[in-house]
């Protein structure tokens, strides 16, 4: 129930984000609105904790901005990478244990993974990653763990 | 302005080519619809320009008619899209159909069997 | 104050429109699918981000900012589940991955 | 500066086409495309600028979406041959 | 009866035919009751019209347009009069004729066959009192195909081959010439009404007068001038009632008459004498007519060398016609009819000896007088209309051609028509001679006398009216003197 | 108060009759849908058309906003005349429907037939009233991909692959039309035909203009199945269900001619088109390719709706050959020829239905002594033959009258030489039939089947009295033909 | 899409958002004509993309064949009963300004619901489309 309802908060805040009109018609039409698609969504069974994963809000203040950090550093790596005339790569499959508990949890560290140039995760399991990098020193920084800890983190903070 | 009128110019005639290209040289029936897709999308580009060129907005007729201008080239790209969209998927739904039916998708190879079903089977 | 919005923005477009250009250029250069993957994400991250960015402080806080924002995440959501489920179709599909030390020697060219 | 940015876009675009022509298998295509995708979602807020036509930005946001949504149906037709294919998929349950 | 209410049951009067005897086809005596039953009345209703066209009037209806300014409409005026009578009353022998043929081959299909040959008749009746050149294309079509199951009947491939030849040529004459000549009639007159004296005066120059004689001429395929004239010969695999019908009743006098009537009331014969740009169409049907001659003389199978002496008789037609003098267009509408009976009673006398002795061959005729003696003398007073002496219709038609010819001082056709009476005489007589004079063979173990009666009563009518039209020759004269104002 | 709005319930009843029978799903409701929506058409188009005579030109402004800033329906005489034809051939095709859909299509894809049948003939009515050339477009393609789905519904195999192959070719040809229609806007800054046509003089021969002519042309053409545009028409037609081969035949390509005319005479004018550019002797040219080519071809087919379908190409070229001569006899030609060729092949496609419905096929190699078994059907499709040939009696007839006028009234003398010939070829593909028919020995196929249908021959035979009826008496049809090339040869007014 | 783990946790956060997008430029549609379309597309992708990861089956059970169809029919029935409307109410086809008093007011509404027709009628058709040719099978996979 409360999911429920916050879902129907969450989903009116981003109709007001996107309408930026306040007339009480459209208000309205938009609280109609979330109300009919979380029904639907119900339906789907999609709202769930992973579907609807409020309780991270405050972790990704935290997480997020290291990320975004970490992609522009590894973008320009690789933008240096293929602008060089030799194409330096030395490509890599790497597999390793993730720590993460929830499905959530498993996402969010596989998207990083894919965001983060240089690196893609290429199977995704409860026990095992795959991940091809373009270079061995970007393989080893997945294998590092350190976004694997960051994510643990992210994820328990819930 | 004009610069980018020239270019999506161009780009319209090489999306027109490539795509009637792709529909005559492939003969896999996906990929011709793949080409297909891509010869219709160089119409969306060609609907943008006219807006520039005229000036953004359509004739206002009285004080009757301001609050909503008619024909406006994205409304003509949407309804051009959607028309893409559904021939595309009328067009899988048949493939689709086409496969259980010949056990190929290739051109040639469907061809080639329905002729063989003439040859064996004149009933057919 | 303007003069400086402009200037920001303009950077950030710039530097928007070169990581999409270098995307586009490692996609052609790669040797191989997963490679150009790599190649492609920096397009879809940093240039794309960059880009969004140089519109946002050009439309200041307003409603436009909230839309581009949302392409953002769109993107910063989308891509990355796109691109892995790419890869691991590719994968399963069989398509073999390049592997090694992969350097041109200089005097191939 | 907009066409400066538009024109850095449509640069990209045709090196991504390039790449979807070349191909060669048909992953690397739907990779083009789904990039393709990509760059038409900015061509089109970078448009909406051009033109002083916010509209144009919910077009970009449908298109990132219809990409997404593209690209996941183009993978699965590809890996089992049948869009509608639930897979070994475990159905999600409801509470 | 209005004579306009008896244009419509002329013209009805068949359909309605067809259609009982389609109704009747389980019972052939019915079916052949209805036959003779609507020829009778046919010939009756038409002769009521005799008196008055004959008297000057020329009653006409018309009904809706067959294309604006171009009603559906039917005039009768005396060549067209002629023909009627002389088509409805040679389907009454023919259908006494009919029934013993049909009868005695055991053919098949023979409900469809009187069928067909009813719509013939009219479309015959159209062609013959079209008031218009588009109403006479009408029927002159309609007749093309309503015949072609005729020509077609036994179904055979020689039959289909037959067929394919018969509405190849007439089809491609009419609609590749025909249709185009009155296209530029239409163009150039304004009207395609048949009227007295032509309507094309001064509307075309000099050369594309000549030019629309040649479509015309060409394009009337139905009159069998060479070379378009294959069609006859291929088509006398069809039984010999048809060949009657297509030699004499209907269609070949269908197209000569078109020919007449287009030279007399399209062109207007004063119109056109002179012109040098007509000069031609005397020399080809002069060809035609020597040319199958010839090919008749040469011919063994007795209905092909009835074939190309039709060939042969009907560019008498045209070339009396086309001589544009009134004596030799008199000629030609008389000729018409003379034919028509002389024609007809030889086809007769060859499908009765088909019938009572299955012969097909000249060469094998020897002695045939004597087993089949009304047959052959029937067939004898027709050979004598066809050579032009007396006492038969053919001497009289002749006469008035020949004359025409030497009052114009156009002596190549007099030369044309001696020539031919030569050749006439030539592949005509020999027949007559074997039929009488010499013995039968010994080989020939086939004893059989005359044919069906049903047969030989048709063929000694139609020999009696070859005869009794030199006698009674004003009856016609009456009518078609008034073609030259006469 | 309704007739007032008919020209836009021409369009809108369809419209509404397709989702009603898709909430309905039960095909014989979907049937009486569909015929009362064809039959409303018949009764509307006429009561059109007479308004039409009476007034000139209707025009309709959807939802009241003006021309040319709202889109307009726009009635003259030539489109008129063409409502009536659709309307005809809807109703009598609906009335054959029920039976020949019964035998043809799987049961749970009927309504979903019935459906589709209204969304075509709303999108044929759309295209033929609209005013507004990206309406055009939409209309085209709204009938394009319903007609997409109707030939997949054919029972063979085949039909799939014909659907398939008209749709990638019906898109090539829809695009090219909307790119066409984009370059319209982009040097007019409008859509409304009639404002194109004023605003087209000032920019007349510019690149754009000339490109946009040459995407039209051969975009329509394409859906016109213009030689040698056509490669999608025979195994469409021949694969099709036969209650669709009939519409489609009857109407499709015609309304694609419709806006071929309504093009070039109406917005680009025919002083443009024919005197400053040599668009006469290219269609000339292609339409006696067309006459010719075709009409070879369906010689020697097999199939004896492949047959009918190349003949279809071939009368196309009789359509358009009227069209070159850019006159008023001439584009009479073309338009009635419109009329009577749709009657004419409908009424064919019918019987050829008639046939499939009791043989399976329609190959002619299977066909033998096939006039013994359906005597009836035979002497029909022997009817509709001679009206191809255009003999005399029959409303081909008249169309070649006109068309062989309107070559020697321009001076054209061997070209009136030419529809004649070609009509020779049409001899021998329908005597092919004679012979097959009426002269071979039934085989135990033809004998087997005896099911006498009147539900299927009763409609068939309308069209067939339409035909006769139009040969005798073509007063009705050459007079509104006169006035539609007469509006069409107006221009721009 | 077995093991496809991140895609279904995307998929789960993301089409309750596009639906609601979906939503928004229905509502948002008649500051310009045409939103219709775009809405109609977004929600029926939304529900296409359920089907893509979740099986096809799972996704019917959700909206199913009948309503789909009747969603698609509906949705016509609604844009033309808004065009009779005008006339009904004396004015044409589809005229809006006599929907209500006010023209401008008779304007919003004929848009309002117009609009809605068109949405309910793409999303109609996009997705029986999409159940067309996703329900039958491929005889074993190429490529
Ligand atoms: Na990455
Ligand atoms: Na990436």
């Amino acid at each position: 129930m409360f999911r429920a309802a916050s879902s129907v908060a969450t989903l009116f805040l981003f109709w007001v984000a996107l309408s930026g009109f306040f007339t009480p018609f459209l208000l309205a039409v938009g609280f109609g609105s979330s109300l009919a698609v979380v029904w639907l969504a119900h339906r789907m069974a999609v709202v769930d904790h992973e579907g609807h994963p409020i309780h991270l809000g405050l972790a990704a203040t935290v997480y997020w901005p290291w990320l975004f950090r970490e992609i522009a550093k590894s973008a320009w790596d690789v933008t240096k990478i293929i602008l060089d005339p030799r194409l330096p790569i030395q490509p890599t499959l790497v597999r390793f244990r993730p720590t993460q508990r929830t499905e959530v949890g498993l996402a969010t560290h596989a998207n990083s993974i894919t965001l983060t140039p240089g690196t893609i995760s290429v199977e995704v399991g409860r026990h095992e990653f795959l991940v091809h990098a373009l270079t061995t020193s970007g393989a080893e920084g997945v294998k590092s763990g350190d976004m694997d800890a960051r994510v643990s983190r992210f994820e328990s903070r819930a | 302005m004009t610069l980018f009128g020239h270019f999506s110019y161009w780009i319209t005639m090489f999306l027109l080519t490539a795509g009637l290209y792709i529909v005559i040289a492939r003969g896999h029936l996906v990929k011709k619809l793949i080409g297909l897709s891509i010869f219709q999308t160089s119409v969306y580009l060609l609907y943008i320009a006219p807006s520039k060129l005229i000036g953004g907005t359509a004739p206002i007729v009285s004080d009757k008619f301001t609050l909503y201008s008619n024909p406006l080239p994205h409304v003509l790209i949407l309804t051009a899209i959607v028309v893409g969209i559904a021939t595309l998927a009328l067009g899988l739904a048949l493939v689709v159909r086409i496969r259980e039916a010949y056990g190929s998708a290739e051109e040639d190879e469907i061809l080639a069997r329905d002729e063989d079903a003439a040859r064996e089977n004149p009933r057919s | 104050m303007s003069a400086l919005v402009d200037a920001t923005s303009w950077l950030l477009l710039l530097a928007g429109g070169f990581f999409c250009i270098v995307g586009g250029i490692g996609l052609v250069r790669m040797p191989d699918f997963y490679t150009r993957m790599h190649a492609a994400s920096v397009t879809d991250t940093l240039g794309a981000g960059l880009m969004l960015l140089g519109m946002m402080v050009q439309a200041g806080l307003s409603l436009v900012t909230v839309k581009l924002a949302m392409i953002g995440l769109l993107i910063f959501f989308a891509s990355p589940a796109a691109t892995h489920a790419l890869a691991k179709a590719g994968m399963s599909r069989g398509v073999e991955p390049v592997l090694g030390r992969q350097e041109r020697r200089p005097s191939k060219r | 500066m907009f066409v400066a940015a538009a024109l850095a876009l449509l640069t990209t675009l045709a090196l991504v086409l390039a790449r979807a022509i070349l191909g060669p298998t048909v992953f690397d295509r739907a990779l083009a495309a789904n990039t393709v995708g990509t760059l038409a979602s900015l061509l089109l807020a970078v448009i909406g600028f051009l033109t002083g036509r916010p509209e144009f930005l919910d077009l970009a946001i449908v298109y990132g979406l219809l990409n997404l949504v593209g690209t996941v149906a183009v993978l699965k037709y590809f890996r089992y041959g049948d869009l509608g294919d639930p897979g070994d998929e475990d159905v999600p349950e409801h509470p | 009866m209005s004579a306009q209410a008896a244009i419509v049951v002329a013209l009805v009067l068949p359909l309605a035919g067809a259609l009982l005897i389609a109704l009747a086809g389980r019972v052939p005596n019915l079916r052949e009751g209805f036959t003779l039953a609507t020829a009778v009345s046919l010939f009756a209703v038409v002769a009521t019209l005799y008196p008055g066209v004959a008297a000057g009037e020329r009653p006409g209806i018309e009904f809706f347009e067959l294309l604006p300014g171009v009603p559906f409409g039917f005039t009768v005026e005396p060549l067209g009069l002629l023909f009627a009578l002389i088509a409805s009353g040679l389907w009454i022998a023919n259908s006494l004729y009919s029934i013993g043929y049909m009868r005695g081959n055991h053919e098949q299909h023979q409900t469809r066959f009187y069928i067909c040959f009813a719509g013939a008749i009219a479309a015959t009746l159209g062609v013959a009192f079209a008031a218009n050149g588009l109403t006479l294309f009408l029927f002159y079509e309609m007749l093309t195909l309503v015949t072609y199951p005729l020509v077609t009947h036994s179904g055979t491939d020689d039959a289909r081959r037959a067929g394919r030849v018969y509405l190849g040529v007439l089809l491609t004459t009419s609609m590749l010439f025909f249709l185009v000549a009155l296209v530029i009639t239409w163009l150039a007159a304004g009207t395609l009404e048949f009227t007295a004296g032509g309507i094309l005066d001064g509307r075309l120059g000099n050369a594309a007068i000549g030019g629309l004689l040649a479509l015309y001429m060409f394009g009337i395929g139905k009159a069998a001038l060479m070379p378009f004239h294959r069609w006859l010969p291929a088509a006398m695999v069809a039984p010999t009632p048809v060949s009657a019908l297509l030699h004499a009743v209907a269609v070949v006098k269908a197209g000569v008459f078109t020919v007449v009537k287009v030279i007399v009331y399209i062109f207007g014969v004063n119109n056109i004498a002179g012109l040098a740009s007509v000069d031609w169409l005397p020399t080809v049907a002069g060809f035609t007519i020597i040319a199958a001659s010839i090919v008749a003389l040469r011919a063994d199978n007795l209905k092909r060398r009835l074939a190309y002496s039709t060939v042969s008789q009907l560019s008498y037609v045209v070339l009396a016609a086309a001589l544009l003098t009134p004596l030799s267009v008199i000629g030609a509408a008389l000729h018409i009819a003379a034919h028509a009976c002389g024609k007809i009673t030889l086809f007769f006398a060859a499908g009765a000896i088909y019938t009572a002795a299955h012969k097909t061959q000249v060469s094998q005729l020897d002695g045939i007088g004597r087993r089949m003696p009304w047959t052959m003398t029937a067939f004898a007073i027709g050979v004598l209309s066809m050579i032009g002496l007396p006492p038969t219709a053919g001497f009289v038609s002749k006469w008035f051609i020949l004359s025409g010819a030497y009052n114009s001082e156009q002596w190549t056709a007099v030369a044309v028509i001696v020539i031919s009476t030569l050749l006439t005489a030539g592949y005509f007589l020999p027949i007559v001679f074997r039929a009488f004079f010499r013995p039968i063979p010994v080989a020939d173990d086939h004893p059989h006398g005359e044919a069906p009666t049903t047969m030989v009563v048709a063929l000694v009518a139609t020999a009696a009216l070859t005869v009794l039209m030199f006698f009674f020759a004003d009856l016609p004269l009456a009518l078609v003197r008034q073609l030259v104002g006469g | 108060m309704i007739s007032t709005h008919l020209p836009v319930l021409q369009v809108i009843v369809p419209l509404v009759a397709a989702p009603l029978i898709v909430l309905i799903r039960r095909a014989g409701v979907g049937w009486a849908i569909a015929l009362a929506a064809s039959l409303f058409s018949l009764y509307s188009a006429i009561a059109i058309s007479v308004h039409v005579q009476d007034v000139g030109v209707i025009s309709y402004a959807i939802g009241n906003w003006p021309p040319p800033w709202g889109i307009e329906i726009r009635i003259d005489a030539a489109n008129a005349f063409l409502l009536v034809l659709l309307g005809l051939v809807a109703a009598v095709v609906a009335l054959y429907a029920r039976t020949s859909v019964a035998a043809e299509v799987p049961a749970e894809q009927r309504y979903l037939f019935y459906a589709m049948y209204c969304l075509c003939l709303a999108g044929l009515t759309g295209i033929t009233v609209t005013g507004d050339a990206f309406n055009v477009f939409v209309f085209m393609e709204i009938s394009s991909l319903s007609s997409y789905v109707l030939i997949a519904l054919g029972r063979d195999r085949r039909a799939l692959l014909a659907s398939y192959q008209y749709l990638i070719l019906g898109t090539i040809g829809a695009t090219f039309i909307v790119i066409g229609v984009g370059l319209l806007y982009l040097v007019t800054g409008t859509l409304n035909l009639r404002d194109i046509a004023m605003r087209l003089p000032d920019v007349e021969h510019t690149r754009p203009v000339l490109a946009a002519l040459a995407f039209l042309v051969v975009g329509i053409s394409l859906k016109a199945a213009l030689f040698p545009l056509h490669m999608w028409l025979p195994a469409a037609y021949a694969h099709a269900p036969s209650a669709v081969s009939a519409f489609l035949a009857a109407t499709a390509t015609k309304v694609s001619l419709y806006i071929l005319l309504r093009f070039c005479f109406s917005v680009f004018g025919a002083t443009f088109i024919f005197g400053a550019l040599p668009m006469a002797n290219v269609l000339m040219v292609l339409s006696l390719a067309a006459m010719f080519v075709a009409s070879a071809a369906a010689i020697f087919q097999n199939d004896f709706r492949r047959v009918l379908a190349y003949s279809s190409v071939a009368q196309i070229g009789y359509i358009t050959l009227g069209i070159s001569f850019a006159t008023q006899t001439g584009l009479t030609a073309g338009i009635v020829h419109l009329f009577n060729h749709g009657v004419t092949k409908g009424a064919l496609f019918m019987l050829v239905g008639v046939v499939v419905y009791r043989l399976g096929d329609a190959r002619l190699d299977r066909m033998g002594g096939l006039a013994k078994a359906m005597p009836l059907t035979c002497a029909g499709i022997v009817l509709g033959g001679l009206s191809l040939i255009g003999v005399p009696g029959t409303a081909g007839f008249v169309s070649k009258w006109y068309l062989v006028l309107a070559a020697v009234e321009t001076g054209h003398w061997w070209l009136a030489f030419m529809p004649v010939a070609s009509s020779l070829l049409a001899v021998a593909y329908v005597w092919r039939f004679v012979e097959v028919a009426y002269f071979r020995e039934p085989t135990e196929h033809v004998a087997a089947a005896r099911r006498k249908k009147f539900g299927l021959l009763a409609p068939a035979g309308i069209l067939l009295l339409a035909v006769v009826y139009f040969g005798f008496d073509p007063t009705l049809t050459v007079d509104a033909a006169a006035r539609a090339a007469q509006s069409l040869l107006a221009g721009v007014k | 899409m077995k093991q496809y783990l991140v895609l279904r946790v995307i998929a789960k956060i993301m089409i309750p958002l596009m639906l609601l997008f979906g939503l928004y430029v229905q509502f948002h549609g008649d500051f310009g004509p045409g939103g219709g379309f775009q809405a109609g597309v977004i929600v029926a992708a939304a529900i296409i993309f359920y089907a893509i990861v979740f099986g096809l089956p799972t996704a019917r059970k959700v909206v199913p064949d009948w309503l789909v169809e009747t969603l698609l029919a509906a949705g016509v029935l609604l844009y033309a009963g808004v065009g009779v409307a005008g006339i009904m109410l004396g004015g044409n086809f589809l005229d809006y300004f006599v929907l209500d008093h006010d023209p401008v007011h008779g304007q919003h509404r004929g848009i309002f619901w117009v609009e809605l027709g068109v949405f309910i009628t793409v999303a109609g058709v996009m997705l029986k489309i999409f159940y067309m040719f996703a329900s039958r099978r491929r005889d074993g996979g190429d490529e």
